[in-house]
């Protein structure tokens, strides 16, 4: 008997596993996304391209919560399009599973990194949502549906590759934003990114980050990561990529089971590049166990 | 949080500032601890002493806000320590050779002790630009034998006239030198690399780059596909061959574009 | 010297302690209301009371998740307003620092369970505004600041009692919210109740809970929660009582930095009574280390 | 998730499921488990067995939905065990009398073999509507000595006629009892709680209410001031002193409201 498939395909694109590296991860440089690749991840996902370089916020920028979690407010720092693109340039022919994450405070920066970007060798945008809105009033762009739905557009005119809207899960508007997302031509979800929180030092009095409040992921979002995907899954009919707190093969299950066609791994990374063959081996297992041949025959199956 | 326990003034512009953390005493050689100065900054620092008590040091040179206001620090203080994260140097029987400059001696005083302990033989080469830039001479005095403590200045002052990597090249074609560690300016790290490769000798040094989270997340200390906090600080040859366009060459900056070292 | 005194008094009430008996732990009964005042707690918040009684929603209602959190859908099971009523008042004479919390699908049914109860001795009500909107369109009151303030407006109109409205964490717009229920008449804001979130067994392959979705409380929401106490001491100029995830007293503290005037405790009860206790024994400690006074003198250090 | 191992028909009504769980093996007598069914229900249940090897077990009566699936629950399947919950019976040397009747023999018998090895005196009254609805005569016959075990039917077909109540009073009163255990129906434990506190007896028992978190934290299970979760589900005469208008009488049902037990 032929043991289970691993191979996923959601949105056109073929993955080897349905395990990526989040947005953010390491992967800063395209030697750490490559790195990821090799060590079994069926795809990474750059950290977020702006249009100009950015050096973040000054340390601390993470801080680990008590609670199993990661608090982080890196800022997005970035070294831009231009020489992210240059450094894409280098590895022009290998085919790497790579996925850009992109941002900007709306949809005329965002379609300016698009530009810079689009020639480049890779399979698709990640458009990371939860900015502030630098064009418009100020708030979150991915918590406005029509700014979402404008983002969208504006890249969605600029290139031919697969769209995935990154949600954010601090809204309650999450449907009607997906909806908008995929209205205005996204091909797939990413759920979630992190959860907004704060850490305050007893000792010091004041918040531990530099920038106060920062984003949680790891342990402690994956439930709310896990309603957030189980509800897309209902609500909205394109592919899902789960994100939030998976660090074994266990989770990773539990996601696909609410919805996602492929799980994005994060903070599980300080368990070392290692974490991608483990869960993958996990989720072996337990295929074989439960007698599924295919990862698609999961996706879902929790409703 | 811990408290500063004391603040010992080194030299001129370098100071060491003692604190208790049971975790840190459990350190080994090389390993460093991500020490946060509230209000200003969180920076790596190795640590340059830990004892069976809990007593840890590290030794820092002012360079921007956070350690600037490190050496400032006054007994009761408190700063955050986390950690000790990292791979440490290999401690063997090796005949040991120790190059460092600057605040690079810090992670090599408790190599050389660790060495010493296991029963090696150990020389160490302290190198400084001019008398009152060194470091940890009488540390060093007292961890190695005294004939095997060398001192290079750039202008002469004391020591050797030189640079310890002329020194340390010598040493190496001259003795049986098994393996080479090194912490101290990158471009000191890079020749001494270069030397011991040719000689056919091991390698082993302690690099610096920015670093946010310290355990394997951020991303920011990559030197080429290794994370510096976590595949090294310490990183050995093999590590470092792959790396050559960057060691001694270039670093990325905290947005991640390349500059020099 | 005199040692720092843990009093506390917000909008008009005055505690014994900052710590609070958290809505629906234990407190579904007046002697367990009671016996969490004995235990040390400065007051106790009941069990959310409707209209009517409700049975809440089958077993399991509870799961423990693996981050520390517990996530719940106990389907806000209650005797109704005539039953507790009836139960206060044996109580009557006692003078008990109970706060009621009481819940409603909108405006008139929150006025009647006020009509019923409000005759009886109690401190204060809190509004449970986590809850559907039957009289309405069937989201969640509390992510819409119209039906917010119409609720409050109502019952605002009802009684002479101080008002507290706990807010959800769901939502982007929990600022606008606690506006709207100010200017309403709020004499206090409640942050926050849990967050929504769920669990999935990969054996069964289902959501544990029956009702599927919960609320996540427990360490998982501590920094979560620190985060909206935070931002809501700077927009609002109420006092605020910080929920969630607090079990020891760093977090108490940590809360009351941010801007908590007291502190609910709830998940945390798991350890037992002796948790208010314990908790108010380090505050006390804390205090006199860095040489507080007066809990007031915590309160908004953080910012 | 646990699988069971097997279902053994006990009586007419009920049976006992048999699964693997290390952390309920390490119970002492008197602790519950909640019990997941899934798809059905949860619901705490008694530890009626627990050996060293892991092996334990639950003895169901059908009820509900939940109950109503696990007496039908077939080897390979998955239930949801978490515990063990709650505070146990007193194990002591004093000389015991256990009463029980339906499904409350199921504390009793890992408690009868708890005493024994104590090395106690141990006398044990199972009761039953009639002899088909007896529990558990065959292992106590094993735990405890012939003479110890006696049997009362209500209707006489079986070992003494009457009540076990009514046993229980007279061998209060002509024996050395020291302390008197029961679990069974609410009425029959609290008239034994009455003759009990009459002799100046010591009494333990473990009552049921509806249970949602089994830790303490929902408070669906109270009786009086008493989480029974937590404080119980073994309260002594203490503990039920002050809810003598409860025990026996009322309990609340799932909204909190008084219904008769
Ligand atoms: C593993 C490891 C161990 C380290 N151990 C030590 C140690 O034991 N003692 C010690 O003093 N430092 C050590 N460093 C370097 C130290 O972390 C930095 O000096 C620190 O970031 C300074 O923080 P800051 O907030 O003061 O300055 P920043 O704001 O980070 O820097 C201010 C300016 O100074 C420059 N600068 C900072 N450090 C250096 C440097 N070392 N060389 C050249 N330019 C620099 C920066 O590029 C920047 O322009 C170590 C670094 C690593 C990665
Ligand atoms: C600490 C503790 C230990 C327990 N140990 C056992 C045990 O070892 N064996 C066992 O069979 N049960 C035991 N019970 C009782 C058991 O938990 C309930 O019977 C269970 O809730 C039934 O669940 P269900 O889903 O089948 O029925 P539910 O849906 O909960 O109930 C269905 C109907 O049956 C009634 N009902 C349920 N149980 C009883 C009962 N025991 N007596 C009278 N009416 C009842 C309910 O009131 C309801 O009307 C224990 C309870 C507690 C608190
Ligand atoms: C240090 C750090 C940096 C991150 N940077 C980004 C980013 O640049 N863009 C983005 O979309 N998400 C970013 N994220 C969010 C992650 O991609 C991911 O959504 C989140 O961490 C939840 O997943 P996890 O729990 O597996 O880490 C970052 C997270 C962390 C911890
Ligand atoms: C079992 C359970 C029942 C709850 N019931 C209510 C309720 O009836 N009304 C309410 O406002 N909050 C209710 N809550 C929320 C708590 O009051 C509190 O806001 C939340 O648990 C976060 O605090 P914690 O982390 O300290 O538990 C409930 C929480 C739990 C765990
Ligand atoms: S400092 Fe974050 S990965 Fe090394
Ligand atoms: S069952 Fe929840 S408190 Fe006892």
């Amino acid at each position: 008997m032929v043991g289970p498939s691993l191979r996923v395909s959601l949105a056109g694109l073929r993955f080897e596993n349905p395990l990526m590296l989040a947005s953010g991860i390491v992967g800063v440089t395209v030697p750490s996304l490559t790195r990821a690749i090799d060590s079994g991840a069926g795809s990474a996902v750059s950290k977020s391209i702006g249009l100009e370089p950015r050096e973040g916020y000054r340390n601390p920028t993470l801080v680990a919560t008590q609670d199993g979690g990661l608090l982080n407010a890196v800022g997005l720092s970035n070294p831009g399009a231009r020489i992210f693109a240059e450094e894409l340039s280098e590895v022009r022919g290998r085919h790497l599973p790579i996925i850009v994450s992109i941002f900007g405070g709306g949809p005329v920066e965002f379609s300016r990194v698009v530009d810079i970007l689009d020639s480049q060798e890779f399979l698709a945008y990640e458009l990371n949502l939860s900015c502030p809105h630098v064009e418009g009033v100020g708030t979150e762009i991915g918590h406005d549906p029509e700014v979402v739905a404008s983002v969208v557009k504006a890249v969605r005119s600029r290139t031919k590759k697969p769209l995935f809207a990154k949600l954010s899960p601090n809204t309650h508007k999450i449907v009607e934003i997906a909806r908008a997302a995929v209205a205005s031509g996204a091909d797939g979800l990413t759920a979630v990114n992190t959860v907004r929180a704060m850490a305050i030092n007893v000792e010091t009095t004041k918040p531990t980050l530099t920038h106060k409040y920062g984003g949680l992921s790891g342990d402690a979002i994956r439930s709310i990561a896990l309603a957030k995907i189980y509800e897309l899954y209902e609500e909205v009919k394109v592919p899902i990529i789960g994100c939030g707190g998976v660090s074994n093969w266990e989770h990773a299950v539990e996601m696909m089971l609410a919805g996602a066609s492929a799980v994005e791994m994060g903070t599980a990374l300080y368990q070392g590049y290692g974490v991608f063959q483990d869960v993958n081996r996990g989720i072996v297992a337990y295929m074989r166990r439960k007698k599924f041949r295919k990862v698609q025959e999961m996706v879902g199956l929790g409703h | 949080m811990r408290r500063v326990t004391k603040n010992v003034r080194e030299n001129r512009t370098i100071n060491t500032v003692y604190f208790n953390d049971e975790e840190s005493s459990r350190a080994r050689p090389g390993q460093f601890v991500m020490v946060w100065e509230p209000g200003y900054d969180e920076f790596p620092m190795s640590l340059s002493n830990y004892d069976s008590k809990g007593l840890c040091s590290v030794t820092v040179k002012p360079w921007g806000p956070g350690s600037g206001e490190m050496v400032k620090a006054r007994r009761g203080d408190l700063i955050g320590i986390r950690g000790p994260y990292g791979r440490p140097f290999t401690v063997d029987k090796s005949s040991a050779l120790l190059v460092g400059g600057g605040t690079g001696l810090a992670p090599l005083l408790p190599l050389a002790k660790a060495l010493v302990k296991e029963g090696g033989r150990v020389a160490v080469v302290i190198g400084g630009r001019s008398k009152p830039d060194l470091l940890f001479e009488e540390q060093m005095r007292r961890a190695v034998r005294r004939k095997n403590l060398f001192i290079t200045t750039d202008d002469g002052t004391y020591g050797h006239k030189g640079f310890p990597t002329d020194l340390a090249e010598s040493m190496i074609k001259e003795r049986r030198v098994g393996r080479v560690y090194t912490c101290g300016p990158e471009i000191m790290m890079r020749k001494l690399y270069d030397i011991s490769v040719t000689a056919g000798v091991e390698f082993e040094a302690s690099l610096e780059r920015g670093m946010k989270c310290g355990i394997g997340i951020c991303g920011s200390c990559t030197v080429g596909k290794n994370l510096l906090c976590r595949d090294g600080a310490v990183l050995d040859a093999k590590d470092l061959k792959d790396s050559l366009d960057e060691f001694g060459v270039l670093q990325r900056d905290q947005s991640g574009r390349y500059i020099k070292v």
